[in-house]
C-alpha cells in the first residue's frame, strides 16, 4: 500500500472546534494560503463535543480520512473540553489501530485561531498521507450492498478480502 | 503451588449468612448460584429455608452484579438485595457506586474467596481448573479476595492455572499482525454479529437508560446486522466501556455467535493502563480514567 | 376476529406430501457425487458447515481467536464451495436455517429521492433454485410452522420465494442432548416436516426418503446417483431402528401435552408461574436470534448517501423493551417478566390458537444459548404440570426453584 | 412489488391543527392506484418518509371522500418529526389500508354518539364524516370532544362546522385551565361532560377514542347511560411495523391489533389480557 494514488482525490471530513481551529481555518482562507481542497469542515462547539462515533460515521459515509482539531491545551473556551477529548481520542486512536484502521487516516491536531499556516500544514499532510493510502475501500466493502447481495438469499456478505501476508 | 478444589470452601458460611440476612429482614432476596438441570446458574432466594440451595464452585462464572443494574426493574421490585460476589464482580459493584447507579446501603455484599472459574458454567459437576478449561480472564487476577464486601467467606485460594494462551498473549498476537490482517480479522468477527445486543444486556456496567443504538434522531448506528453497522456497534460498545470494563467476560460468554469481545476489552484495559496508569479495582473512590484528565496527558498522536 | 388458518398452501414453498414416500440408497461417495453434480450445475448447496472460527490466513490470528478448550469451529448453514466440504457429522448449527429464509437483514425496496420526486425500486422476489442438505429436522419443521404467519392473509413473497426455490433434504438427527425436546412439540428427530426428504445413515451410506413432489423431482434428477436397493430387512430396518432410537432419546427429556399447555397459558395470564417467569433473564434476546421459529422483525430505512437508501427488515426481539415502546413513552410490555411471558405465550398459546401449530420445534437452542439459566424444558415441564396435574404443581419445582442436585 | 413496498403519494394540503399536530392530505401519484384505492372507516396505513422510515396512523379522512386520504399525527418520534417537515408537493409513502373497520353499515337507523379526546379525534373524524356524508341513513348524531386546552383542539374548522349544523349535537370541552377568554364550549374533562350530555342509549352506538385514561374512565359512564358492551366501539393502537400480522409486536395476548383490530367493541376489550 505504498504506491501513490495520483488520480485519487481523498474525501476528508474535519471535525473542528468553533473557537480555535475553525477560526484558524478561516484565517488560512482569508490569508489566501494555498492548500488541498479535499477537506469538508464540520464545526462543533468544542472538541469535547466530538463523539468518536462521528468519526466512525464519517468512514461509514465514505470518508477516506478524518481530521479532528481544536484548541491547544489550556486554551479551551470551556476550560477542559479539549482535555477530556484528548483522553477519548487517545483511546479511540489506539483501538481503531487495533482493529486495523491505519492511524494515518485519522489526524488529530491543535490549531489555534492564529495558526492559519498550521491548519494548511495539517490539511496538506492529511491529504498527502491519505492519498498515499488510497481510497478507504476496506471500509466501503462493509456496505450491505457492496459484496454478496446474492439473489439466492445468502444472509451474510463475504468478509472483507484479506491480503496474504505472513506475520 | 496447591491446586484449588472444584468446590470452594465457605459454602456453609454462605448459606448461614444468607439465611440470617433473610430471617432478620436485612434483605428480601439473596442472589447467588444454584445447581440447575444443566450446570450452575443464578438463583434468587427469598425464603430462608431455601438458603441451602446456594452453591459456590468453579462453575459459578456469572457476574451477578448485572442484576443490580438500574435497568432491572423486575429485580428491583423484589426488594433489598443480598448479592454473592467474586472479586471480579465486586469491581462491577464499585463501578456502579462510582457512577452513582447504586447506593452502598442498598445492597449487602457477600464476598467469596475465589481461585478462578471455568470457561463454561453448563457442566453437570464442578471441575478442577486446568490450563485447558480455566476462564482465561482469571489468570493474573488481582482480586481473588474482594475487599468491597459486607461478609467474606471461604479460605484463601491459590492462583488459578495459567491458560493455554493468555488473553494478553492473544492480544499481543493480533498486535503483531499487519493492519490489513487485523482489519480482516475483526471485520470477519464483527460480521457474525446478529445484533441481539446480548453483550449490552448482560454487561453490569451498560447502564444507559437509552442505549446509543436505540437513538434514532439521528440514527447514529445502523440497526441492521450488516458488517458496516456491526463495526459501528461493536467499536462503540467497546469504547463506552473503556476504563470501566471489569473484565468479567459476560459479553463474550453470552454472545450467541462467538465474537471474541474479551480481546477488544482487554486491549482497552491495556490502553488505559499504559496511557493513564489505570487499573480497574473494587475501590469505588478510584476515579475512572475517561471523564477525568491530567494536564500532562500523553498526546504523541496529536499534531 | 379473523380466522387465521386460511393460508394458501400453493403459495408455500413446499407442497404437501402426496403418495407414499420413495426410498433410495446412496453411498457416501454417491452423496458426494450428487453434491458435485449440483454444484457443477451452478446450484447452491447449503449444509451445516464447520468453519474455522477465524478464517484469517494467519495462524497467529486463528490461535488468538480460539478460546483455549473451546471448539475451534463455528457450525453454520453455509453454501458449500465443493463436494469435499460436506460433513454430515456436524452438530446443530449456531444459527438455525431461518437465516437463509428470513435473513438477518434484507432489502424490502430501494429508493432514490430528488427534490419532491421519489423513485422506488423493487427487490426481486424470485430466487435461484438451491438445495439444503442435511438440514436438522427441527429447523425444516420450523420453516413449515412459520409459513403460516408468512401467509396469514398477506403473502410474504420474499419468504415464499425462498421457500419455493429451495429443496430441503433433512438428515435424521445425529446430535441429541439434554436440551432437545422436539418430540414434545409435535415433531421428531427424523421428521420431514417442512422438508422434501430425509437422509438416514445406515451401513455404507444413507437411505434417502423423499416425501414431497419437490423431493421426488430431486430424486428423479439425481437418479444416476441413487439405487433403490433398500431391502426392508437390512438397510430399511436399520434406518427404522436408528430413527426409533433417536425419538426415544428425545422423548426422555420432556413430555408435555401441548394442547393443555396452550389452554393453560391462555387462561392464566397473571398466574405467578408466568408473572415471575423471567427473574434471571437478562433480556438479551440471544434466544430469539438463534430460534428457528422466532420471526419477528423490524422495518427500518438506511440511507446510502444523500437522497438514496434502502428500506430493510431486520431481526428484532420481543425481549427488548423498545420492541413495543410507544412514541408516547408508554410501553405495554415494560418488564422483563412480561416480555418473557410474551415469548412463551406466543410460542405455546397464541400461535397454536391462531394457526393450529406450536411456534417451537424443540431444537433447544434457546436453552443452550442462555447462560443465565432460563431453561425452556424446565418451564414447559412446570406449565404442563400446572395444566394437567395442578395438585402437584406446588410440590414440583417451579422454574424458579428447582431442587439442588447433589454433585 | 412485495407487500412491504409503499405506494407513492403527493402531499397536496397540510394543516397545522395544533402547535405539534399536523394533518396531511395525500393523493396517489399513480392514476390507476388513485382510482382503485378504497378503504373502510377505521382502517389504518403505514406512512413513510424515505430515509426516516414508516409510522402507523389511521386514515383520518372518510371513505366517502374519494381521490385522497388524510392523516393527522403528533410530531413525537423520528418518522412523525420527518413528516412534520414535508411540504406541499413532497412525496410520502403509503401502505394500506390495513385492519378491520367500524361496521358503519350496520348502524343504519341508529343514533350515533362520538366521544373523543385529543388526537383521538383523528380516527373518529373519519367515522363522523362517513356518517354525516350519509346523514339521512342515521338517527341523532352527538359528538363530545375534549382536549387539554383550546390550542390543543384539532380540526377546529370542522368543529365549528359540526357545531353550526342543526342535525348534529356538538359538545366541545377543554380541561379546566385550558380555556381562553372567548371560549364558549364546556370546561371540564371529557368523561363528566359525556355524563352531563347524557346521550340516549336506547337505539344508539357509541364510538370512543382517546388517550387510555379517557377510554378507561368513559367506558363505565357509557355503560351507566345504558350502552351495551357490543354497542361501544373503540380503536386501539400499539406499536406496529408491518401492519400485516407478521412482525409480531402489536398483539395483546392472542389478539393482533393490526389484523384483528384496530376496531374493537367494549365487549371484546374486556376479553383482552391486561397488557395494553
Amino acid at each position: 500500500m505504498s504506491e501513490t494514488h495520483d488520480d485519487f482525490e481523498p474525501r476528508i471530513t474535519a471535525f473542528v472546534c468553533n473557537w480555535c481551529t475553525y477560526t484558524g481555518a478561516d484565517l488560512a482562507g482569508t490569508s489566501r494560503l494555498h492548500m488541498a481542497s479535499n477537506v469538508r469542515i464540520i464545526r462543533l462547539p468544542c472538541t469535547g463535543r466530538i463523539d468518536p462515533l462521528f468519526i466512525v460515521k464519517a468512514f461509514e459515509r465514505g470518508a477516506d480520512g478524518v481530521i479532528v482539531s481544536g484548541c491547544h491545551p489550556a486554551d479551551c473556551h470551556y476550560t477542559s473540553g479539549n482535555y477530556h477529548a484528548r483522553r477519548r481520542f487517545a483511546v479511540f486512536h489506539d483501538i481503531m489501530q487495533f482493529i486495523g484502521v491505519d492511524p494515518r487516516r485519522m489526524t488529530f491536531s491543535w490549531v489555534s485561531a492564529s495558526e492559519g499556516a498550521k491548519w494548511k500544514d495539517v490539511v496538506d499532510e492529511a491529504v498527502r498521507s491519505v492519498r498515499e493510502l488510497g481510497p478507504f475501500e476496506a471500509y466501503r466493502a462493509l456496505a450491505p450492498d457492496a459484496g454478496a447481495a446474492s439473489p439466492t438469499g445468502e444472509a451474510k456478505p463475504a468478509p472483507a478480502a484479506t491480503t496474504e501476508v505472513t506475520p | 503451588m496447591t491446586e484449588a478444589a472444584p468446590v470452594y470452601t465457605g459454602v456453609d458460611d454462605l448459606r448461614r449468612i444468607a439465611r440470617e440476612l433473610l430471617e432478620a429482614g436485612d434483605v428480601r432476596v439473596i442472589i447467588g448460584y444454584e445447581n440447575a438441570r444443566v450446570g450452575a446458574r443464578p438463583v434468587f432466594v427469598t425464603d430462608p429455608a431455601d438458603a441451602d440451595k446456594l452453591i459456590f464452585d468453579t462453575r459459578c462464572v456469572h457476574n451477578l452484579v448485572t442484576y443490580l443494574n438500574p435497568r432491572r426493574d423486575h429485580v428491583a421490585e423484589l426488594g433489598k438485595i443480598g448479592l454473592v460476589v467474586k472479586g471480579c464482580d465486586a469491581k462491577a459493584v464499585a463501578g456502579l457506586l462510582r457512577e452513582s447507579q447504586l447506593k452502598r446501603d442498598d445492597v449487602v455484599l457477600i464476598g467469596v474467596r475465589c481461585g478462578g472459574v471455568l470457561e463454561a458454567s453448563e457442566l453437570p459437576a464442578a471441575l478442577a481448573l486446568t490450563p485447558e478449561n480455566v476462564a482465561p480472564r482469571c489468570y493474573g487476577c488481582d482480586n481473588r479476595e474482594p475487599t468491597l464486601t459486607d461478609h467474606l467467606v471461604g479460605e484463601p485460594q491459590p492462583e488459578p492455572p495459567r491458560p493455554v494462551m493468555t488473553i494478553d498473549e492473544r492480544v499481543a498476537a493480533l498486535d503483531g499482525l499487519p493492519a490489513e490482517e487485523r482489519w480482516a480479522f475483526w471485520t470477519e468477527q464483527f460480521s457474525k454479529c446478529v445484533r441481539c445486543y446480548a453483550c449490552r444486556q448482560v454487561c453490569p456496567l451498560c447502564v444507559c437508560e437509552q442505549c446509543i443504538v436505540e437513538k434514532t434522531q439521528p440514527q447514529w448506528i445502523e440497526p441492521s446486522a450488516h458488517p458496516r453497522g456491526n463495526v459501528s456497534w461493536n467499536v462503540t460498545r467497546a469504547l463506552h466501556l473503556a476504563g470501566r470494563c471489569v473484565d468479567c467476560g459476560e459479553c463474550e460468554r453470552f454472545c450467541p455467535v462467538g465474537i471474541p469481545l474479551s480481546l477488544v476489552n482487554r486491549k482497552l484495559q491495556q490502553i488505559v493502563a499504559e496511557r493513564y496508569d489505570y487499573k480497574v479495582s473494587d475501590d469505588p473512590e478510584n476515579v475512572a480514567p475517561i471523564g477525568d484528565y491530567r494536564l500532562d496527558d500523553q498526546q504523541e498522536f496529536i499534531k | 376476529m379473523t380466522d387465521g388458518t386460511d393460508t394458501t398452501s400453493a403459495a408455500r414453498g413446499t407442497a404437501a406430501s402426496s403418495g407414499p414416500p420413495e426410498r433410495y440408497f446412496l453411498s457416501e461417495a454417491d452423496l458426494r457425487s450428487l453434491v458435485g453434480d449440483l454444484l457443477g450445475a451452478g446450484t447452491e448447496v447449503i449444509a451445516p458447515l464447520a468453519t474455522d472460527v477465524c478464517q484469517s490466513p494467519s495462524a497467529v490470528a486463528a490461535s488468538a481467536c480460539t478460546l483455549p478448550g473451546a471448539a475451534a469451529v463455528d457450525i453454520d448453514y453455509r453454501p458449500l464451495a465443493g463436494a469435499d466440504e460436506l460433513d454430515l457429522s456436524r452438530g446443530l448449527p449456531q444459527l438455525s436455517l431461518k437465516e437463509h429464509f428470513l435473513p438477518e437483514h434484507e432489502a424490502l425496496c430501494r429508493w432514490k429521492q430528488k427534490g419532491t420526486t421519489v423513485e422506488v425500486e423493487d427487490v426481486p422476489v424470485e430466487f435461484a433454485p438451491r438445495v439444503v442438505l442435511a438440514a436438522k429436522p427441527c429447523d425444516s419443521a420450523a420453516l413449515a410452522v412459520v409459513d403460516q404467519v408468512m401467509n396469514w392473509d398477506y403473502q410474504d413473497e420474499l419468504w415464499n420465494g425462498r421457500r419455493a426455490a429451495t429443496t430441503i433434504i433433512n438428515l435424521a438427527c445425529p446430535v441429541i442432548d439434554e436440551s432437545c425436546f422436539c418430540t414434545a412439540v409435535g415433531t421428531a428427530p427424523d421428521d420431514t416436516k417442512g422438508a422434501d426428504g430425509l437422509l438416514t445413515p445406515v451401513d455404507g451410506g444413507y437411505v434417502l426418503e423423499v416425501t414431497t413432489d419437490k423431493g421426488r423431482a430431486f430424486a428423479a434428477a439425481h437418479a444416476a446417483r441413487l439405487s433403490d436397493d433398500v431391502p426392508a430387512d437390512t438397510r430399511g430396518r436399520q434406518a427404522a431402528d436408528e430413527r426409533a432410537a433417536a425419538r426415544a432419546r428425545v422423548a426422555a427429556n420432556l413430555e408435555i401435552d401441548a394442547a393443555s399447555v396452550r389452554d393453560w397459558i391462555g387462561t392464566h395470564f397473571e398466574d405467578p408461574l408466568l408473572a415471575s417467569i423471567a427473574i434471571r433473564c437478562n433480556g438479551c434476546g440471544a434466544c430469539t436470534s438463534v430460534c428457528p421459529t422466532c420471526h419477528c422483525f423490524d422495518i427500518i430505512d438506511e440511507e446510502e448517501g444523500v437522497g438514496r437508501g434502502t428500506r430493510r427488515r431486520c431481526w428484532d426481539t420481543c425481549q427488548a423493551p423498545t420492541f413495543t415502546l410507544h412514541a408516547s413513552g408508554h410501553n405495554p410490555r415494560d418488564d422483563q417478566n412480561v416480555r418473557y411471558r410474551q415469548r412463551i405465550n406466543h410460542k405455546y398459546s397464541i400461535y397454536p390458537l391462531k394457526f393450529g401449530e406450536v411456534l417451537c420445534t424443540g431444537c433447544g437452542r434457546c436453552t443452550r444459548v442462555c447462560h443465565a439459566g432460563q431453561d425452556i424444558v424446565e418451564i414447559l415441564q412446570a406449565i404442563d404440570i400446572a395444566a394437567r396435574r395442578p395438585g402437584e404443581a406446588a410440590a414440583e419445582p417451579a422454574p424458579d426453584a428447582p431442587e439442588p442436585v447433589t454433585s | 412489488m412485495n407487500i412491504y413496498q409503499p405506494l407513492l403519494t403527493t402531499v397536496t394540503e397540510l394543516v397545522d391543527e395544533t402547535p405539534d399536530t399536523r394533518t396531511l392530505r395525500l393523493e396517489f401519484q399513480d392514476e390507476a392506484q388513485r382510482e382503485s384505492f378504497s378503504f373502510r372507516a377505521g382502517q389504518f396505513g403505514e406512512y413513510s418518509v424515505f430515509g426516516a422510515g414508516e409510522s402507523t396512523f389511521c386514515i383520518a379522512s372518510p371513505p366517502t371522500r374519494e381521490g385522497y386520504i388524510e392523516c393527522s399525527f403528533k410530531a413525537v418520534g423520528k418518522v412523525t418529526s420527518a413528516l412534520r417537515e414535508v411540504n406541499r408537493g413532497d412525496t410520502v409513502g403509503f401502505r394500506g389500508p390495513y385492519g378491520n373497520w367500524f361496521p358503519v353499515d350496520d348502524w343504519k337507523g341508529k343514533d350515533v354518539v362520538f366521544v373523543a379526546g385529543g388526537i383521538g379525534l383523528a380516527p373518529v373524524r373519519c367515522v363522523i364524516w362517513n356518517v354525516l356524508d350519509r346523514r339521512d341513513e342515521f338517527g341523532d348524531v352527538t359528538i363530545v370532544y375534549g382536549a387539554r386546552s383550546v390550542e390543543d383542539l384539532v380540526y377546529k374548522r370542522e368543529l365549528e362546522e359540526w357545531s353550526s349544523r342543526s342535525d348534529v349535537t356538538m359538545v366541545s370541552t377543554v380541561d379546566p385551565g385550558g380555556e381562553t377568554s372567548d371560549w364558549s364550549g364546556e370546561v371540564g374533562y371529557v368523561t363528566p361532560v359525556v355524563e352531563k350530555t347524557a346521550p340516549k342509549a336506547g337505539n344508539a352506538v357509541a364510538v370512543l377514542c382517546g388517550p387510555p385514561i379517557v377510554v378507561k374512565l368513559t367506558l363505565p359512564v357509557l355503560e351507566k347511560l345504558g350502552f351495551a358492551d357490543d354497542a361501544i366501539f373503540t380503536t386501539l393502537e400499539n406499536r406496529m411495523k408491518c401492519g400485516l400480522g407478521k412482525c409480531g409486536r402489536c398483539n395483546i395476548g392472542p389478539v393482533y391489533v393490526c389484523k384483528d383490530g384496530p376496531v374493537f367493541t367494549a365487549a371484546q376489550m374486556k376479553e383482552l389480557p391486561p397488557e395494553f
